[in-house]
């Protein structure tokens, strides 16, 4: 390839020229064109961190039940009885935007990956997905490829999609948002980590062979490529769910020896990542022989080999005496095994090909003099709080509107295109519970997952948006009766390097540092995706949560279902919180005011209390207030459970519409107990109505029955997406 | 007249169903099976008579539709 | 009752069948590779659901044609039980050793959800601890479940009472709105000549634990265990 | 040389692929589009050298594994 390596190219290849000129320091001469492609993609934003380090490092880490936070592929924590949930949550938007279906899947595929590297078993997929206006036909392609993807990617390796949010707004017209979260199990004795070692070590790939996928566009749109450009043009990465189905089952029954030193998916910049980190945290050289890669394609250079992002595969450092052993696995799961390469003691990266040393690169200067930017930040302004809105439509009129709009309705067209039920372990389905439930195999314990973001709050105030994901997350599990243990994230900001979109940045981290810290709800690990912005035009900041609880009797678990016979319980209080609102936008058409505040406090002890109120198997059902408010909460209780309910009078649109936080609908047979025993719990409680029947009956005395309000809520996917009437 | 549309993966993309095909073909006892690529054929009847139109609005159809040009090549042939 | 699960690269409901038969025979499976070549002493053989072989070309198509099917058909020849679920009932068609074919859901789009079965035959193996025309939920999950058959071969299956489960309303009708992939004649399941090798694309196996939200499934478990308790 | 073998389904096996990709072409406004049928492309490098028996090899892949004959037809073609 006769690319001369100089500042132009370095520039093309996403390097300022400070950051060039470093790295011509650190190599005390000019780097070859492999050596600089391993730069650029080290000190991309997406590897190094660069814009978001500073700030996620504030983030609450640490709790007594963590075994491992961020640093890691995928955060460790203990959940008793001697197991250990991994988990993490990560982005795809980008390649889910140039072809939604790949996108998504492989973006199913990559976060898999990081959990099974640790020695987990996959048992639980979910998603966070923003999406553009619905009216435009782009949004409906993009759409259906994702959800296909995650679909066609989950189902195929098996493991359930229990979860996940769908939002709608303009501002994701040119940059949807998909982030997959994946959960797994392992003994906490035995997690696996990248950490390479042991001088002379063999450094095997295993798993699919390498293409020229996703290799860094920059570099190969120019002309020098001459007439194969067309063959050489960087391919879309394309998912192969068999293969990693295999690579699972093989890697987990290697990990039942003690074969493995240390273990890495390739991810992002593939080989290069992979390779640099695992010697980088071990403090060892490594030396890399690519003609012993496996090839998918002929010709490829050094340069392609170590940046292409073909999926399904592994590296992994093993004793040397327990090669054959590895080797027999994998060729019985009928998968790619190779060794090539071997740890070294100089502590540089050496890559030959075909006989050159195409890269040597000191691995210490590589990682510490990585650039790290204190970006400027500025402040978003406070938004005032909204004054009073005339209710021009009524409760009735505005709850069937709300039921079916496009971020309420049903996402059931969603669900039954991901298979929920398989490892037999899903205790509470999507549509069932405010979180997934997730029983642990032959065992009664059982983990609540759930994803979470309002990015309207996150956009009016950064801060409050942010502690508002976090409590939201808490809550949901709180709600099916868990205990939440921990958190992931996902930071979905646009251009790091505006200061007001820096600003989003810094104040969401305030906020869901405080959440973390006033709900012991710890970060374990994370994502950080910047550049989300098309034409100039930015996302809604979208700080996505994804929770994890803990259940120690599956039975326990509570759904929002309404059965007949029970009384309605509010607990929280209520002022009637309009800002923000999906009412204000919905039926007022405004997106204004400032969001419902979050107060930790108040969060905590509500949540305690009804989480202490299931336990002790007084609840029958429960449902966290959120979108769309209490009255929409109930609708949704009534739905679920195809069970009716009566509402007491009184209350404006304001104290049924509005979005206070902090909130739970329960059911109970005992309301006068819930109620005298949140009394003395110092937590505001109040009697809503009663269950039965199969209507609706407002608190202005109007009536929808069930039947009217589930086709208003199954209406619009199915139509909107397969021209079909629910 | 019948527009026959022959969607092929590009060069370079991966195809794990031809790769699982060859796999599967080896298997078999089939031998010297080189590279395997799977795509999709559509038969699209047309009511257009001239071959030159049927060949224009097949490969808008093709690119329009029945190909994903991010990934995918086509190839149009029109029938009698 | 000695039952082996069959493991096809790309099978994925291996885990969740072992738990269903363990429930209703008290004892775990013997899981058999697809390599293995030896089904003695095994009453009841297996396919569980998944991807065998990525689903790739046409499901099932690949499984069916690999060597471990030998021992299956000459299983199934010896009068030996065979149930298969989704992508098993896949494989057991493209082996021949049912007949007709399973194409694309209508509505191309797979389909995870609870279904209905109205139980057409209570007097098989897999089925006596069924109500003759009982009803019970099964999830299903699957994109090629659309049960296709030549007109002739769909009357000599009904004539000889093959069909054993077909989709229904939770009421027992048997409706186009039940048949959610369009399966011809709501037909979900069929059964061999002698009735002892079944398939179906719902899974029972999924619904055996009041946790899993019922144990509708369970039935047809204890019967096949019962039928060959020894 | 290179077998390509081409699959479709038998006439009278409904197609909703087809359906549902020739009601997407009239959706987007292709006038005059009939009846609409899809189905599967399958190209195999063979080392074989002879088209008369590359043909046969393909011809018996197709019946073995590339069709299910039960629902589909094919027709294998011989590229050099
Ligand atoms: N927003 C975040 N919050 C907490 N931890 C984060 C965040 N973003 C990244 N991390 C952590 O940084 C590490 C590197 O992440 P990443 O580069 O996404 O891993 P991978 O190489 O597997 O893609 C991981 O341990 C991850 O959990
Ligand atoms: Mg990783």
């Amino acid at each position: 390839m006769a690319r001369d390596v100089n500042q132009a190219l370095a520039r093309e290849f996403g390097l300022s020229a400070d950051e060039y000129q470093r790295v011509l320091e650190i190599m005390g001469r000019t780097p070859s064109l492999t050596e600089l492609g391993i730069f650029s993609v080290m000190w991309s934003e997406h590897c190094s961190y660069k814009s978001s380090r500073v700030w996620l490092k504030t983030l609450p880490t640490k709790a007594p039940w963590v075994i491992h936070g961020p640093g890691e592929n995928a955060g460790v924590v203990d959940i008793g009885e001697g197991l250990a949930a991994v988990f993490k949550m990560e982005s795809h938007n980008h390649p889910s935007f140039i072809e939604p279906y790949q996108g998504a899947a492989t973006g199913v595929g990559g976060i898999l990956r990081d959990v099974f590297t640790m020695g987990a078993r996959p048992i639980a997929n979910l998603n966070a997905l923003r999406f553009g206006d619905p009216k435009l036909a782009r949004t409906k392609r993009i759409v259906d490829g994702v959800v296909r993807g995650i679909g066609g990617y989950g189902n195929c390796v098996g493991v359930p999609t229990v979860g996940g949010e769908i939002n709608f707004h303009p501002a994701y017209n040119g940059n949807p948002l998909v982030n997959a979260m994946t959960v797994g199990i392992a003994d906490k004795t035995k997690i696996f980590l990248s950490a390479a070692a042991g001088i002379g070590n063999p450094v095997v790939y295993v798993g699919s062979k390498t293409g020229r996928d996703g290799i860094h566009g920059a570099t190969m749109a120019s002309a020098e490529f001459g007439k194969d450009a067309e063959e050489k043009r960087p391919t879309v990465q394309v998912g192969d769910p068999f293969v990693e189905k295999l690579l699972i089952e093989a890697c987990l029954e290697l990990m039942a020896t003690d074969a493995i030193v240390a273990i890495q998916d390739m991810g992002a910049a593939g080989l290069t990542s992979s390779s640099v980190e695992m010697a980088g945290k071990g403090g060892v050289g490594i030396e890399l022989e690519l003609d012993h890669v496996p090839q998918r394609e002929t010709g490829m250079s050094a340069y392609e080999m170590m940046l292409s992002e073909s999926q399904e595969r592994m590296l992994m450092v093993l004793r040397p005496d327990r090669q054959e052993v590895a080797r027999a696995i994998f060729e019985k799961w009928e998968l790619d095994f190779a060794v090539i390469g071997h740890l070294t003691e100089t502590g540089r990266i050496v890559i030959k090909h075909k006989g050159q040393v195409e890269a040597d690169i000191p691995l210490d200067p590589l990682a510490e003099q990585a650039p790290l930017y204190h970006r400027p930040t500025e402040e978003t302004p406070k938004q005032a709080r909204l004054g009073p809105v005339a209710d021009t439509a009524g409760l009735g009129p505005a709850l069937r509107t709300l039921m079916g709009c496009p971020d309420l309705c049903s996402r059931r067209w969603v669900w039954e295109q991901y298979d929920y039920t398989i490892g037999g372990q899903t205790v509470k389905r999507p549509g069932a519970a405010d979180a997934a439930i997730v029983k642990l195999e032959g065992r009664t314990r059982a983990l609540a997952l759930t994803t979470d973001c309002t990015p309207r709050y996150v956009l009016a105030d950064p801060e409050v948006g942010g502690a508002q994901a976090v409590a939201e997350a808490w809550r949901n599990i709180t709600a099916t009766g868990a205990l939440p243990l921990a958190i992931t994230d996902n930071m979905n900001f646009a251009n790091p390097e505006k200061p007001r979109i820096m600003g989003q940045f810094a104040a969401s981290i305030r906020g869901m540092s405080a959440a973390c810290t006033a709900l012991d709800f710890p970060v374990v690990s994370g994502n950080v995706s910047l550049y989300n912005e098309t034409e100039g035009r930015p996302i809604l900041p979208t700080p996505a949560i994804g929770g994890l609880g803990v259940l120690e009797d599956a039975a326990q678990a509570v759904g929002y279902g309404l059965t007949p016979g029970l009384s309605l319980v509010l607990v929280g209080a209520t002022e009637g919180w309009l800002g923000q609102s999906l009412w204000l936008r919905e039926i007022a058409g405004r997106e204004e005011g400032a969001p419902p505040p979050v107060d930790l406090a108040a969060e905590r002890r509500n949540g305690d209390f009804v989480r202490g109120e299931i336990l002790a198997g007084r609840v029958a059902a429960c449902h966290d207030v959120a979108d769309g408010g209490l009255l929409v909460a109930v609708a949704e209780m009534a739905l679920a459970g195809d069970t009716g309910a009566t509402l007491e009078r009184g209350g404006d649109a304001a104290y049924w519409y509005g979005e206070d936080q902090g909130r739970y609908v329960l059911a109970t047979t005992d309301a006068a107990g819930v109620l005298a025993r949140a009394q003395a719990a110092g937590v505001p409680a109040r009697l809503l109505g009663s269950t039965g029947g199969a209507l609706l009956t407002l608190p202005d005395g109007d009536t929808i029955s069930l039947a009217e309000l589930r086709r208003l809520h199954e209406a619009f996917l199915p139509a909107w997406m397969d021209g079909r009437a629910s | 007249m019948k527009a026959v549309v022959t969607v092929m993966l590009k060069n370079g993309v991966l195809d794990p169903q031809g790769k699982a095909i060859g796999q599967a073909l080896s298997g078999l006892g089939f031998d010297g099976v080189g590279e395997v690529r799977a795509g999709k054929v559509i038969e699209v009847e047309l009511a257009e008579t001239d071959p030159a139109k049927a060949q224009a609005a097949a490969e808008e159809m093709a690119r329009k539709l029945l190909a994903n040009t991010v990934i995918e090549s086509f190839k149009v042939e029109i029938a009698a | 009752m000695k039952a082996g699960i069959v493991v096809f690269p790309g099978i994925n409901r291996e885990r969740d069948m072992a738990i269903a038969l363990e429930r209703s025979a008290g004892h775990a499976p013997r899981m058999v590779w697809h390599r293995e070549s030896d089904l003695s002493g095994l009453d009841l053989v297996v396919i569980p659901g998944g991807f065998s072989y990525g689903d790739y070309l046409r499901c099932g198509a690949m499984a069916a044609q690999s060597p471990i099917m030998g021992a299956i058909r000459a299983h199934a020849a010896r009068g030996g039980h065979v149930l298969g679920v989704c992508n098993g009932f896949q494989i057991l068609i493209e082996a021949g050793l049912l007949p007709g074919a399973l194409l694309r859901n209508q509505g191309l789009r797979f389909l995870a959800m609870d279904c209905h079965l109205k139980v057409e035959r209570a007097d098989t193996d897999f089925t006596r601890h069924y109500q003759q025309g009982e009803v019970f939920r099964a999830p299903m999950a699957h994109g090629d479940g659309n049960y296709f058959a030549a007109p002739e071969t769909l009357d000599r299956l009904e004539g000889e009472g093959r069909v054993i489960f077909r989709y229904a309303t939770p009421t027992g009708e048997i409706t186009p709105e039940a048949n959610r992939n369009g399966s011809q004649r709501n037909i979900a399941g069929i059964a061999s000549e002698n009735l002892r090798v079944l398939g179906l694309m719902p899974h029972p196996e999924d619904l055996v634990d009041p946790l899993m939200g019922g144990e509708d499934g369970k039935p047809l478990f204890d019967s096949i265990c019962a039928a060959l308790a020894a």
